[in-house]
């Protein structure tokens, strides 16, 4: 049932030396990054660093003001169904119910019409929705849309998914279990993932390593020491790892933070 | 296809273009089709060639859009006044399509087929009391010409001494209603109409201008040339619808008005038996010299360049459909004297009268029995409606005229003459 | 349902205004005295409707305005979607098509006699140019402003240009597009007599325009009345299929239930 | 800029195939053979182009259609907005504007005339109900497609119904209004011929319609050339106008720079 | 400059067995809660819990299946400009400004323009986003989109403001400075707050007392010991508190969380 693509494994995604921004507003400069096939890449950030706009070069829906985004090698052009993009803001086509949104990617792809459905309801089971497949988006809930976007950027089986605050509208538990579905797949798949999150726990969890973008520069790649177990969140390298990305990203620790920190 | 076409070589489709509102070409138009004159023909002549002939009518509010299937080659035949004629032979010339104008519809020899009207309450009198004033007429109908000569008679410039608005006669029609133009300077049918509708009152005959007008039948040259038979045949059928109007014409007005919504009083104010048209197919000469006429007029509107009327008029067809002899005889024939007539509801004939007095006498004692009364002007002969009519008491005599100025004119000769103010009056007087 | 009486009754008092508008020739500023009263016009459309003439002229010109609105709705959409996404057709048509817009119907009646071997093509012709161009604006406006997060959806799962046609364009601009066809049918009536001047025979257009040339002014209500029921008829149709098409937009709870029913969403207010 | 170069191109390339097609007598299904070439229509310009009243006509036709479109505009605005957002405007008004709205604009000749004081007025009358309903339509249509939570924002910082008309409603809707504009302008001129078959004296549709009467097929290509231009000269006013107020629209990258250049969006191809 | 209301005090929300939902969906049942004047209640449950229905059922934007939402001792019949909600979708109006938006609710408040632009431009600052006002909202990323929201409705000078995840898309630094700007205006003006949140810290940071809603009901509120104090986080008291929350949500506690609670 479940859509595995062994035969063809994570794509290799880099970046030597991109400037990149919107027309007009160059937003990250001289950003070198090397993401193998199948390793998860998470990338914290301040709001408004420019994780979204370093997603969309990697989507290749923006173009880099200079340099050249390479996936497997060769430069990227444009979009294509080899990197799934789930959009932080909500990128449903009202008009199609929760399963046809879901459909799209497999139609494209030219899958059959009753194999596109069962798919569908698989991943939309998967993210926690059976029963509601025919509901219109905007007759659900934020979290829920959210789930969609999820679900439908896997269910095109892409080689790498390019995630944007995928979580962010879910309480803990149902984060949980997203965060625990996306390890599966990419454990089945050896998908390769980027993924922006502003949660430092989360980006420690899920990542092979953190990048950490500020003042217009990608700053930092840290290698995790435990990935991918909360268990291990605890241990003092992965103490020290959370204190070093929440100190780049200007934030007091949770034990050290005073009431105000800058009022 | 519109055109007279041999698809599989053995059916031919004739398409005639006519104007069922301009009721002086019924013979060519709406009473033609009616009687089926035509198809009858046509069925004798393909009773002897071995084809299948098709007519396929088609009826336009104006001269214009045939003029313009003609050029297309989609009309064969079309009938229109003399004007657009001249445009018809303008146009088809200019546009490779060379026209024939092969027989006449009806005519009237003193012009009184157009009519300048206006409102029935308004107080100009007098067409010399248009100085200055809205009149609404198609440029380029025959109705323009006579306001033009009419003008030019009067000492008014024709266009700069009224202010002229060029209006589709409906259009002008609705504009004298709502009185945004004073007087309305129209062509056969609608001031007739008009009156009878009680909307207008004439205010100038066209037949004061004492120059003939008339509606006649063109034809693609080419189609001519190809299918000879079959236009006289038209011609011959036009023959057999105008003997029948001459012979039945309140018959005919009814089927007329049916046919084209009209009222059947005012198609036979036109189309009667001393109507204000005389219906006859010749060629008349005089027609003829009268459109050579009209030219220049067109040609300072900058409408033509130049008609050469002797290539366009072509009477071989007509003479060649009525025989020569009989068509001598039409083309000599005069036009019958106007005479006062009534027509008496649910009758399908009318009764004429030795003079208008008679006829008021007539009316007056069978006031309820009368649809509707006839009477000829004294001096231009137009036949006007009774009750429309502006009556002049001269002595034992009641003397009708169309035009208020008319009346002044023949009271200015009979000084013991009196104005009467209503048909009213007239009808007391001579009941009395 | 109270709503359907309320719309018939404003139809019904609409007519009532007339008829005493006409009726005692009103003339402030606007004068009535000249029109057609209510009973005249109805008297009129009482002959009428028993003929067999009045029904031919409807088929006739509701075959010619379908037809013809029918391929201008498919011609506009495709002209309007490729000049409103491809700046080689924006250059190239776009352009063009700007200046013969504005060209009226009537000027078209010679052009279709001259071009067309048929009269009914050439009717059919112009009824067809009419609603082109609203469709085609319409159309150009609604495919230009789409939200872009769509388009940039279907291009990251690998669709291609026509699979974002399909999946967004014409979906996303459709209620737009809808307006759009509305306009146009209503258009094509618009212009009906000028396209049916050069019937020659039937049509509600032709019929209307015969009248007038005779002042028939009853018989030319009786045209208009029965061009705007036509009209609303092929308008509704429409905006039926065109709301059926539609259901996804979010609407405001307006229509859905009585004034702040349970359940409903609140409205400032009813009227505005 | 290439792109105007294109553009001129294109528009001589269409007047090269019409000289081609009616100088060489072209027959093939359609008939160019009867029509005027670009020449003859050109000589007929230039006659007319240096007289008084040519430039008359065209003073005259855009102030009617001007002052039509302007209160059509406001009309069908206010209209269709109250149709879209109010239930009683829906019932009262929407049925009686959808039967009004098909009626020709020649069928409103004679009542134009019988209606109005003076010939301008019925003029500027048919240009202006021309105009109306497609306004109408797009207003009706755009505002009933709102995202309904801008509303919902507005009312939740205490706006009432003018609040959310004017900072909402209005501007929001504006892309589907300014569609309905350029259609609405559009259609006065359609019915510019209509309009000024009550002129009676200057106008470029008076004029068209004029040499149509008497068969002057150069002389109508002149008027509706004139009437092209014209039409052009105003929808390009209104989309401009248009386009500075709808700034604010998020625009796919289309049309701001070549290809794919540095820095602006990918596009997946540029014909369509 | 600091728009300040004293003379305004904190609404006063009450709920007693309200049911609500959306037209022909029924969401919550036996709603009761009670929000005194100046109190500030967060509200917590899982994603399609009913969380937004409820906010905005108190906004009056929805009406309530059955029973009433009193605000003052008034049943609510439409929303006001005395209670602001912050949409949890992007709610700007995007053909104006960022100050522009911002402004809005000045302009229907009637305060004279000059007023008003100044009140937008302290608002903006407040929330970090001075040099950005003249921008376009889709002209700035998500977490931006996100503080302008913010300010609107703060700008506004509500008696009660209601917050739909309002710190979602905000990186952990911003968002702490968002919490102090909101308790800042808390004590200030004695706003009543109703706060949406999936982070449960925030929700203990935050609230005065905190609402958990599950299985269509709203199952319990409890009150907050240590309230608005980071450093306290850890007492026991609070530590408890956070396990029963997260146990009512069904999610488990950090230090126990498996790797995969529920694949
Ligand atoms: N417009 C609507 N019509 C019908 N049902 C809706 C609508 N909006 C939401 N729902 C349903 O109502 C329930 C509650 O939705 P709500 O938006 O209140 O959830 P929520 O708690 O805010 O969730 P989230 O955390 O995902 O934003 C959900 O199951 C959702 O599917
Ligand atoms: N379309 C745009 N045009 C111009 N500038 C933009 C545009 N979108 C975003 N920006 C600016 O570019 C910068 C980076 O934006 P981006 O959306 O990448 O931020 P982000 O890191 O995703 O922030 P957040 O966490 O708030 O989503 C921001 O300063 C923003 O204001
Ligand atoms: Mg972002
Ligand atoms: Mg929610």
């Amino acid at each position: 049932m479940r859509p595995t693509s062994s035969d063809r494994p994570g794509a290799r995604i880099a970046l030597r030396d991109v400037s990149l921004g919107h027309p007009g507003t160059p937003v990250l400069s001289g950003v070198r990054v090397d993401v193998p096939a199948g390793q998860v890449l998470t990338v914290v950030g301040r709001s408004g660093c420019g994780k979204s706009t370093l997603l969309r070069t990697l989507a290749g829906l923006l173009a880099p003001l200079a340099g050249d985004v390479a996936v497997d090698r060769a430069a990227v052009r444009g979009p294509g169904a080899d990197r799934a993009l789930v959009f932080q803001e909500d990128a449903l086509l009202p008009w199609r119910s929760l399963r046809a949104n879901v459909e799209l990617p497999l139609a494209i792809a030219g899958v059959p019409r009753p194999d596109r459905r069962a798919r569908a309801a698989h991943w939309l089971s998967r993210v926690g929705l059976d029963g509601l497949e025919r509901r219109l988006p905007h007759h659900v809930s934020g979290g829920q849309r959210q789930r969609v976007q999820l679900a439908r950027a896997l269910a095109g089986a892409p080689r790498a998914v390019l995630m944007d605050e995928p979580f962010g509208a879910l309480d803990a538990r149902t984060r949980a279990g997203m965060q625990d579905l996306l390890v599966d797949v990419w454990r089945d798949t050896g998908v390769t993932v980027v993924f922006v999150t502003h949660d430092v726990d989360e980006a420690l969890f899920l990542g092979d390593r953190v990048a950490v973008l500020a003042d217009g520069r990608l700053t930092a790649v840290h290698d995790v020491p435990h990935p991918r177990d909360r268990a291990a969140r605890e241990t003092p390298a992965t103490a020290e790892l959370r204190r070093t990305v929440l100190a780049a990203l200007g934030a007091h620790t949770p034990e050290e933070a005073p009431l105000r920190p800058f009022s | 296809g519109g055109a007279a076409s041999a698809g599989d070589g053995s059916t031919v489709t004739v398409t005639v273009g006519y104007q069922s509102k301009t009721i002086n070409t019924v013979t060519a138009g709406t009473l033609l089709r009616s009687l089926g004159a035509f198809e009858r023909e046509l069925h004798t002549l393909g009773a002897e060639d071995g084809k299948t002939y098709k007519v396929k009518w088609e009826d336009y509010a104006t001269g214009a859009p045939i003029t313009a299937q003609m050029t297309a080659g989609k009309i064969d035949i079309g009938s229109m006044g003399d004007f657009p004629l001249l445009l018809n032979a303008a146009r088809g010339k200019q546009l490779g399509r060379p026209t024939k104008l092969v027989s006449v519809t009806g005519y009237n020899l003193r012009g009184g087929l157009n009519t300048v009207v206006t409102s029935p309450d308004s107080t100009i009198d007098d067409l010399r009391d248009l100085r200055g004033k809205k009149v609404s007429t198609s440029v380029g109908s025959a109705a323009d010409g006579t306001l033009v000569r009419a003008l030019q008679r009067a000492g008014i410039h024709p266009a700069h001494g009224i202010r002229k608005l060029n209006q589709q006669p409906a259009v002008g029609a609705s504009a004298l209603a709502a009185g945004s133009v004073d007087a309305l300077s129209q062509f056969v049918a609608w001031p007739g109409l008009l009156a009878h509708q009680g909307k207008a009152k004439a205010l100038y005959d066209g037949a004061e201008l004492n120059l003939p007008t008339f509606h006649g039948v063109t034809a693609r040259e080419d189609f001519a040339k190809e299918r000879p038979t079959v236009l006289e045949a038209f011609l011959k059928a036009q023959a057999t619808a105008t003997r029948y109007l001459n012979e039945h014409p309140a018959t005919a007005a009814e089927k007329v008005a049916r046919a084209t919504g009209l009222p059947a009083e005012a198609v036979y104010l036109y189309n009667g038996a001393h109507g204000i048209a005389t219906f006859d197919p010749s060629l008349k000469p005089r027609l003829v010299a009268a459109l050579k006429k009209d030219v220049p007029i067109l040609k300072s509107a900058k409408l033509v360049d130049g008609v050469d009327v002797d290539a366009f008029v072509d009477d071989r067809y007509v003479r060649r459909a009525l025989g020569s002899a009989a068509y001598a005889e039409q083309v000599a024939a005069e036009p019958p004297e106007g005479r006062s007539e009534v027509w008496a509801k649910g009758s399908s004939r009318t009764r004429s009268f030795t003079s208008p007095k008679d006829l008021l006498r007539h009316v007056a004692a069978h006031r309820s029995a009368v649809r509707a009364a006839y009477v000829p002007d004294a001096r231009t002969g137009t036949l006007w409606f009774a009750d429309r009519a502006v009556w002049v008491a001269d002595g034992p005599d009641l003397v009708p005229f169309v035009t208020a100025a008319s009346a002044r004119a023949y009271l200015d000769g009979h000084a013991d003459a009196t104005l009467l103010d209503s048909y009213a009056d007239a009808l007391r007087r001579a009941a009395s | 349902m109270s709503r359907y009486l309320l719309r018939v009754v404003s139809l019904v008092a609409a007519l009532a205004v007339w008829q005493v508008l006409t009726s005692r020739d009103v003339e402030l500023w606007l004068r009535f005295s000249q029109f057609p009263t209510v009973t005249d016009v109805a008297h009129s459309f009482a002959d009428r409707i028993g003929t067999g003439t009045y029904w031919q002229d409807v088929a006739d010109s509701l075959r010619r305005i379908v037809t013809g609105f029918v391929v201008a709705a498919l011609a506009g959409v495709v002209a309007g979607t490729a000049v409103a996404r491809s700046r080689l057709a924006e250059d190239v048509l776009g352009t063009l098509l700007e200046v013969v817009r504005p060209i009226p119907a009537i000027a078209l009646v010679p052009v279709a006699i001259l071009l067309f071997p048929s009269n009914e093509q050439g009717i059919v012709f112009i009824t067809c140019v009419a609603a082109f161009f609203p469709v085609l604006v319409a159309t150009r406006h609604a495919v230009r402003a789409l939200t872009p997060v769509w388009e940039e959806a279907v291009r990251t799962m690998g669709g291609g240009r026509w699979r974002v046609l399909r999946s967004v364009v014409l979906p996303g601009a459709l209620p737009g597009i809808l307006g759009g066809l509305s306009v146009g049918i209503g258009v094509s009536w618009i212009c009906v007599i000028s396209a049916e001047m050069i019937s020659g025979e039937y049509g509600v257009g032709y019929r209307t325009w015969q009248d007038y040339t005779v002042v028939d002014y009853p018989g030319v209500f009786v045209g208009m009345v029965t061009i705007g029921v036509l009209g609303w008829a092929t308008s509704t149709a429409v905006e039926l299929a065109g709301r059926r098409v539609t259901r996804w937009l979010p609407r405001r709870a307006a229509g859905t239930g009585g004034g702040r029913g349970k359940g409903a969403t609140v409205r400032a207010t009813d009227l505005v």
